[in-house]
């Protein structure tokens, strides 16, 4: 089997020289393939995430993009490579306007961005009536939208999105997650980390349930959600 | 217990609160819907005021309290939870639980010099109850860690748990449950309707997840446009065409509602 | 403080660094800094207790300093009896309008309607105030200011002992406190910082320009003192003997027990503060001042009254800084409004909490002691060090021209040191916990 | 063997650009002492230098502290700014019996501080100038002026003592308003003078601090056009700065009648230092006294210094003037009586007090011209 | 009833100097509020930098005055100019390299930073000082007047004159281009929007495939200018001395923060603001109004609000009443 897109092996690390967050965690996701982790609180989860992202040092493991080792790339260097990322928290620029929000998500863009910004708004129409207003201002679930929007500008080849739908109401939920399963099939790897999970791993063509920073399942989507252990421990039933 | 009146709360030229009215029920546990931006966060700081009304009032038990200080309500019994956690972040996560109890006689500097004996004891109480609530909270192993350096979903449980370190009347909880857990979800849903039965909170619940309003809420409020767009039972509210238009759509996460089921 | 090896350790070496100048330079040298560290770890240990505890950025040290070392004049000089009878009461009386006014106009504010009638009420009544005082308290002050001015033109005070001062003093500074608190607590992080310097500033326009008050520019010296002066102690049979028997000097002798009688007395106060500091920060109130300091708008959620717990805490730290400031005066024998600079009363002071550690009560002290530590010894280290480089120099413009400017080397090391000593401990030599 | 004396003047601080040529000075006195190799029977003199800062009295004391009981020293020049010399000679001085002379501290408090007979300056008080500033302007008919001095002990002093005699005598002051040294800006003070106005403006300030600021922006305003201007403000430089425009400005300056002056100058330029800032004289007198009296005493101590000090300054004796204190050496050496003329004219009243004469000038195709001596 | 010689006074007195000290206060505040706002800390080191930038300038124009050139009218310190901007930003990058850096990446409190800024200031301070000395420096030359007191009055034949100094108008009008150019910069080009997004969240910049390091760079090397510019036409104008320059720290802070701290708009107010206040609030209305008023009225007193003892007072006490009733300055500055 060839090895997926972008890949996470073995991670182990954690904050600064503090304990070990994640041990021996192993993520990936394959182009135009939805990846879903799902996890208690406090599992690791944004952790392993940042840790793909090159936001921690690892003491073991690699990243690999494309089969390249990324591993020791900065963070801007891998937005460089086309990973595009919305964290959990603190995921906008909270004095600037929503269109300049977008505007600095598709900053290593030379190209005209007028096209990808439409989309977004057509996407999330209340960001188009807010677009001149600080995003420091706005609701907590059109945050959340001007975050996934920002990451979407980038044209990314990979996605990676930790929590895009907390907060959101259900028909934005809705739309955001149609809208990724369209980006997914244009072959865009998404890995993406959910606590709305049922409806995420229903969308999922891999999920991964990590806890304290460990696999402990890991199986196509609809396989984990029909888990019951998985369901009663980590789905809420 | 809470009557809302024509409350109007504007940023500059817009209108986030429009005139809502709404009333919540004492001992009820009242879910409050409705689409990202209509306004319910604002209502919720206008209530505990965080916010100063434009205009309209809001009265508990028939008293008018708007414009009264947050730690003034507070100590009438209103709480609150934040949708953006706020933590003590440099204070570790028990001590973020146990500054909460008002009226601590160690809060006053004369007994904290000179009546520790008293102050002691009664901090071993306080540093009791937050470990209790710690562990209901399944983070007890995260005690003794600094509230800045804990998961997001962590830090909403938090936010959750401070409103179990004192005896509250009204509760207001501002999307507890966005980024939690759903196994946790539930054992915090199983907490709210325990402490609405045994201790007689009212709760006020923003939230998103219709699973969980449905599993506790009374009464449901969908607002809209800083309007109140419906009001009325869980049930009565998906029926309503507007609702559905408006928040809830008919897409993915009905139908896995639907095909998942209530447990 | 936890009794933790390494805090024992860094105060131990403190402690040997004096031992150090004791036995190489000379032993009151040691003492006279000694002494001032000890007041600076006091007033660091005022601004730790606003920063440290409730995150309030309060630049305005100078000023509360120096109202505390205004106390030590109103206190402890003898009153000048001819300027009371010149102007003695038509100064108060023009104090009283002046206050009577502002009180006036304060409760108009409040009582009546927003509107023009309002705001045309106030001017009238602010300005009808400032007119009787001025008709009152102008020629009262030069009154005061003509009788013998190069030596007194002031009003005296009140000839009490001098340590009375210093509770005095921080109590004047508590009442500028709670003034300046009142109008500019709302403020926020670096608002509040230029606000409180611009009152500290304020201050010190008074003081310097307000002679009749405590002579202004022109300085009072010769204050009374808690501890005999060293001239008089080399009088004295015990201080004789006690020469003698070590077989020093008899000047550096007297010299030594007088400054052990300040370091003593000093102690005294500093250790009592520190009790006092420590058992409250470790107490619930240090936990919803850390609460507050954190998370303003969570406090409030959470019941906590933050505006009356920041004016509480910005008072307290106010007069420790201006006990502090009384002290100081004491210990130079001297008031002169003109030395009040922010970089030294204000900004160092800063750097002591920064240094030391902010938000550990023995941080601030360490920091007090390393910090004036330098502030002091700086200077023959920056010559030292200009010599060593010149040393190898040919003789010539540049080595006369280096040699020359090594007294700013002064400045110079005090920024190395300081950048060196943060560098290796960006939290502080004693961090919070 | 060596002997140490102390320079203690703020080089950093307010003042520090006047410090570093005072220093210059005073070691230029102890230079031509030690080259003589007359002193105390060829021993030599090595200055210490350490910052008063001029503002912090606690960093003043624990440096006066440390030349005195570690380096060693037996006599200080200095300190320069009142506040932190009031703190030396009570806290540090007095303790250890150490002598000092300031070459600038001119407030009229010092002339009544208890100091055991150990604090000389060779700056005569404020009070004197005033009346001396007083009588030159009444004497030219000028009846009315604004006056600016300079916001400290000093330069409030003199203003004092000025408006005291001038008001007296039958003058009018438009207004008296302080400026703040070190600040850059002074078109707010020129603003208020210019609107007070007057026949001309007295300026009791620093010629390289504010006072220069003052009279640059009140000529480029064309607020005044004449100037009388204190002892702090003459010198070379500011004829330099300001150019024609200073022509018939008046001003008093301590000086003796003699060349005493005058050979401070030349000699001091021949060695490379600058003689014409503010208080290089009294520096190099505040020095040379010092050595002169440890030469009177016979040895190098405190005490002997403190007690011969008075003796070489004053009458009787051969008077010695800048740049011959070889001379003095000697004569001293001899059990000779000198009487030290300096730069300054010096005459010391008693501990805490110079006499000494003012030079009246007025400035006259871009030099200072001596109109008279008072 | 003398309007226009009174408008003269004013302008002579009150406006002309205060349009220029403003101008001078605005843009160090705009050096102090650009660092505040994207690197977030107040920086004490910034007066002693302004004289850093200055002194290399004034070294160079004595070179240039040596070797001969000259720059006609116009101070010949301009040509320089260039030179003491580019050591400036030399001197503040490895400053960065050196100093700062180390405390960005360890994350510290912005308190920790500013006490950093002042160990910075202690030594530029001294670098300062070793290397020009502390004395006065004048190296303005070419000519001194637009017109002068004198011309002006041979001119129009007006009682009251008004000057207007080479470095007054030089300071303006470079004033105004250096902060259109500022404001072009950040609003407008990528790398200036990129800063203000850095300045906001800065690890959501790095996601953005902002280059924190370049950010952190440009923003230095404005500042620098700003610095340089500002000292150099400070100095022209009134004359170089480091210890006014340091003393410069409290009118461009107060400037930064009544306008609003990071808000370049209000830095350029802020600096108006304060100079007006120091000027106006204190001026004698007594030779104005004895324009204005018949003679019978003319003024005995000199019609002043506030003696000018109290000058740094009153500007002072204004900033404080301006804060009151707008607590983030008066462009609804940031706060850390
Ligand atoms: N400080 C402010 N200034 C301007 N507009 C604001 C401000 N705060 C909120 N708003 C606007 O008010 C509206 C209501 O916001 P609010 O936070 O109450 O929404 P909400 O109902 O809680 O939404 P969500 O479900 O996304 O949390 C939003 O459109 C928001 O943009
Ligand atoms: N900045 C940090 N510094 C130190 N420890 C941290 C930091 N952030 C998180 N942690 C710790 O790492 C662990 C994993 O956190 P992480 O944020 O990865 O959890 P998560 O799985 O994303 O949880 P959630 O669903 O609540 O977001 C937690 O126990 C937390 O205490
Ligand atoms: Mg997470
Ligand atoms: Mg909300």
């Amino acid at each position: 089997m060839s090895e997926p897109v972008l890949i996470g092996e073995g991670m182990t690390g954690g904050y600064g020289t503090g304990a070990d967050i994640l041990h021996d965690c192993t993520i990936a996701v394959d182009a135009g393939e939805i990846a879903v982790i799902v996890g208690p609180n406090g599992a690791g989860k944004s952790t392993a995430m940042k840790a793909v992202f090159g936001m921690l040092t690892l003491r073991a493991g690699s990243v690999r993009l494309n089969g390249q080792d990324i591993s020791g790339l900065s963070p801007q260097a891998r937005v460089g490579r086309g990973m595009g990322f919305v964290p959990q928290t603190n995921n906008i620029f909270p004095s600037m306007s929503v269109a300049e929000n977008l505007e600095m998500g598709a900053f290593i863009r030379r190209d005209d961005i007028r096209q990808t910004m439409e989309q977004i708004y057509t996407l999330f129409p209340i960001l188009r009536d807010k677009r001149h207003q600080a995003a420091g201002e706005l609701s907590g679930g059109q945050r959340q939208q001007v975050a996934v929007g920002r990451a979407l500008m980038t044209k990314p080849s990979v996605l990676m999105l930790d929590e895009p739908t907390a907060g959101v109401s259900p028909i934005v939920m809705d739309e955001l997650f149609d809208r990724i399963i369209e980006v997914a099939r244009t072959g865009i790897p998404i890995l993406m980390v959910e606590q709305n999970a049922r409806q995420a791993l229903a969308i999922a063509d891999k999920g991964y349930v990590l806890v304290q920073g460990a696999n402990r399942f890991t199986d196509t989507g609809a396989a984990l959600l029909a888990n019951p252990e998985v369901r009663n421990s980590f789905l809420g039933g | 217990m809470i009557r809302v009146e024509n409350l109007h709360k504007h940023f500059g030229g817009f209108h986030a609160v429009d005139g809502a009215t709404l009333d919540i029920a004492p001992g009820s546990i009242t879910g409050l819907i409705g689409p990202n931006g209509a306004g319910k966060t604002t209502l919720f700081n206008v209530i505990a005021g965080v916010l100063k009304p434009t205009s309209g009032r809001v009265l508990m038990e028939g008293e008018d309290i708007s414009g009264l200080p947050p730690h003034a309500l507070f100590h009438r019994g209103l709480l609150r939870t934040f949708q953006i956690a706020h933590e003590f972040h440099s204070m570790t996560v028990r001590e973020n639980l146990m500054m909460v109890p008002p009226r601590q006689a160690g809060e006053d500097l004369w007994n904290a010099w000179f009546h520790r004996g008293r102050v002691a004891e009664e901090d071993r109480q306080i540093h009791a109850r937050a470990d209790e609530v710690l562990e209901f909270l399944t983070i007890d192993h995260i005690a003794d860690e600094k509230a800045g350096q804990i998961s997001g979903g962590q830090k909403k449980l938090l936010e959750l748990g401070r409103t179990m370190m004192t005896d509250a009347r009204i509760v207001f909880l501002d999307e507890v449950g966005a980024g939690v857990n759903r196994t946790l979800l539930n054992t915090i849903a199983d907490a709210i309707l325990r402490l609405n039965r045994e201790r007689g909170y009212t709760f006020v619940v923003i939230e998103h997840d219709m699973d969980f309003i449905g599993r506790i809420c009374g009464p449901v409020i969908c607002m809209a446009e800083g309007k109140v767009l419906a009001q009325g039972t869980l049930e009565d509210i998906k029926a309503n065409e507007q609702v559905i238009e408006a928040y809830l759509g008919t897409g993915l996460k009905n139908q896995t509602n639907k095909e998942v089921g209530h447990v | 403080m936890s009794v933790n090896p390494r805090n024992i350790l860094l105060f131990g070496l403190m402690g040997m660094a004096l031992l150090l100048v004791a036995v190489l330079q000379s032993p009151t040298l040691a003492l006279t800094i000694l002494n001032m560290s000890l007041i600076s770890a006091i007033m660091a240990l005022g601004v730790n207790m606003q920063w440290g505890y409730a995150g309030l950025f309060n630049v305005g040290i100078m000023g509360f300093t120096a109202v505390g070392g205004l106390a030590v004049v109103l206190v402890a000089q003898p009153p000048v009896p001819e300027a009371w009878r010149a102007g003695g009461f038509g100064t108060l009386f023009g104090l009283l309008i002046g206050v009577g006014t502002v009180m006036a106009a304060v409760a108009l504010w409040r009582r009546m309607a927003p509107g023009r009638g309002r705001a045309l009420a106030l001017v009238a009544v602010l300005v009808a105030g400032f007119a009787l005082n001025r008709y009152f308290f102008v020629p009262a002050v030069d009154a005061i200011e003509a009788v013998d001015p190069a030596t007194t033109g002031y009003l005296g005070g009140l000839g009490l002992p001098v340590v009375l001062a210093w509770p005095v003093g921080a109590v004047f500074a508590a009442a500028a406190a709670w003034l300046v608190g009142k109008v500019s607590l709302g403020l926020r992080s670096d608002y509040l910082a230029i606000a409180t310097l611009g009152i500290s500033e304020i201050i010190i326009a008074v003081m310097k320009n307000e002679s009749w008050l405590a002579r202004g520019v022109k300085n009072v010296s010769g204050l009374p003192r808690p501890v005999p002066q060293p001239v008089d102690m080399q009088a004295a049979p015990w201080v004789q003997s006690l020469a003698d028997g070590l077989g020093w000097s008899l000047a550096q002798t007297a010299s030594i027990v007088v400054m052990l009688g300040y370091a003593g007395l000093f102690t005294l106060v500093l250790g009592g503060l520190i009790w006092l500091a420590e058992k409250a920060l470790n107490s619930p109130w240090g936990r919803m001042m850390r609460a507050i300091r954190d998370n303003e708008t969570a406090a409030r959620a959470m019941g906590k009254d933050v505006t009356r717990r920041h004016l509480t805490i910005f008072v307290l730290g106010s007069a420790v800084c201006g006990l502090g400031g009384a002290m100081m005066v004491t210990l130079d024998g001297q008031l002169n409004p003109g030395t009040y600079e922010p970089l030294r009363f204000t900004f160092l002071v800063w750097v002591m909490v920064i240094v030391g550690g902010s938000g550990n009560n023995w941080g601030a002290v360490l920091g007090g002691f390393v910090v004036w530590f330098l502030w002091v010894q700086v200077e023959p280290a920056g010559r030292f060090v200009m010599e060593l480089v010149t040393a190898g120099m040919a003789e010539g413009d540049l080595k006369t021209h280096l040699l020359n400017s090594a007294a700013h080397m002064r400045l110079l090391t005090m920024g190395v040191a300081m950048l060196l000593v943060l560098r290796f401990s960006p939290r502080g030599l004693i961090p919070e916990r | 063997q060596e002997v140490k004396f102390g320079v203690i003047l703020g080089f950093t601080g307010p003042i520090e650009s006047l410090t570093p040529h005072m220093a210059d000075s005073a070691e230029l006195a102890f230079k031509e002492i030690s080259d003589s190799g007359l002193f105390l029977d060829g021993q030599t003199i090595t200055p210490v230098r350490a910052d008063s800062t001029c503002v912090d009295s606690s960093a003043a004391t624990a440096a006066a502290e440390r030349l005195i009981t570690s380096d060693g020293i037996v006599g200080i020049m200095g300190p320069d700014c009142s506040g932190v010399t009031m703190a030396v000679l009570q806290n540090v001085a007095m303790a250890n019996g150490v002598p000092l002379i300031s070459p600038s501290a001119t407030s009229p408090g010092f002339t009544t501080t208890e100091s055991n007979g150990l604090f000389f300056r060779t700056a005569p008080s404020d009070a004197r100038q005033g009346a001396v500033m007083a009588d030159v302007l009444m004497e030219r008919g000028i009846t009315s002026v604004a006056v600016t001095y300079t916001n400290n002990d000093y330069g409030k002093g003199l203003s004092d003592a000025f408006a005291e005699s001038y008001a007296a005598a039958g003058g009018s002051i438009t207004i008296n308003a302080p400026h703040e040294d070190g600040k850059g800006d002074y078109s707010a003070e020129v603003g208020a003078l210019a609107s007070a106005g007057g026949d001309l403006l007295v300026v009791f300030g620093y010629s390289d601090q504010g006072g220069a600021g003052i009279m640059i922006n009140a000529i480029e305003s064309g607020a005044f056009d004449t100037f009388a201007m204190g002892d702090g403000m003459y010198s070379d430089a500011l004829l330099e700065t300001i150019g024609s425009d200073l022509n018939g400005t008046i001003g008093t300056v301590p000086w003796s009648e003699g060349e005493g002056t005058e050979a401070f100058a030349a000699f001091a330029t021949e060695n490379g230092v600058n003689a014409e800032s503010s208080y290089t004289r009294e520096s190099y007198d505040a020095a040379a006294l010092l050595a002169l009296a440890a030469q009177a005493a016979g040895e190098a101590t405190s005490a002997g210094i403190a007690a011969n000090i008075l003796n070489v300054a004053n009458a009787p004796g051969e008077p010695i003037m800048p740049g011959e204190l070889a001379k003095g050496l000697e004569i001293l050496a001899a059990g000779g009586e000198i009487d030290y003329v300096g730069a300054t004219n010096v005459e010391l009243i008693g501990p805490g007090e110079a006499a000494g004469t003012y030079r009246e000038y007025i400035v006259e195709d871009g030099a200072f011209t001596t109109v008279s001596f008072r | 009833m003398d309007i226009l010689n009174a408008l003269i006074t004013l302008a002579n007195f009150v406006l002309f100097p205060a349009i220029t000290y403003g101008s001078q206060l605005a843009l160090g505040a705009l050096g102090v509020t650009l660092i505040y706002g994207i690197l977030r800390f107040s920086n004490f080191a910034h007066g002693d930098t302004m004289a850093f930038g200055t002194m290399v300038t004034i070294l160079i124009t004595w070179a240039l005055q040596g070797a001969g050139v000259s720059f006609g009218v116009l101070p010949t310190a301009l040509l320089a100019l260039p030179v003491g901007i580019a050591a400036t930003v030399v001197y503040l990058l490895v400053t960065d390299r050196v100093v700062y850096r180390f405390y960005r990446r360890q994350k510290v409190k912005p308190v920790v930073l500013v006490m950093v800024s002042l160990g910075v200031m202690f030594i530029t301070n001294g670098v300062v000082r070793l290397i020009i000395g502390p004395g006065d420096q004048r190296f303005d030359d070419g000519a001194r007047f637009i017109f002068s007191v004198s011309q002006f009055r041979a001119y129009t034949g007006m009682e009251e004159g008004l000057a207007l100094r080479t470095t007054q108008g030089l300071t303006v009008i470079t004033a105004l281009i250096v902060m259109a150019a500022l404001f072009w910069f950040l609003n407008r080009t990528r790398t200036g929007k990129s800063m203000r997004a850095y300045s906001d969240n800065e690890d959501l910049a790095l996601l953005s495939g902002i280059n924190p390091d370049r950010v952190v760079q440009v923003t230095w090397i404005l500042a620098a200018t700003l610095a340089a510019v500002a000292g150099v036409l400070y100095g022209l104008d009134k004359g170089f001395r480091p210890f006014t320059y340091f003393q410069l720290l409290l009118p461009i802070f107060a400037a930064a923060i009544v306008g609003g701290l990071g808000s370049p708009m209000g830095a350029i107010a802020g600096g108006y603001v304060i100079a007006f206040a120091e000027m106006g609030i204190t001026y004698a209305w007594k030779r104005v109004l004895t324009h204005l008023l018949p003679d019978s009225l003319a003024p005995e007193g000199l019609v002043q609000l506030m003696s000018v003892d109290y000058k740094f007072a009153v500007s002072f006490a204004l900033l404080v009443v301006v804060l009151i009733f707008r607590p983030t300055g008066l462009f609804r500055g940031r706060s850390v």
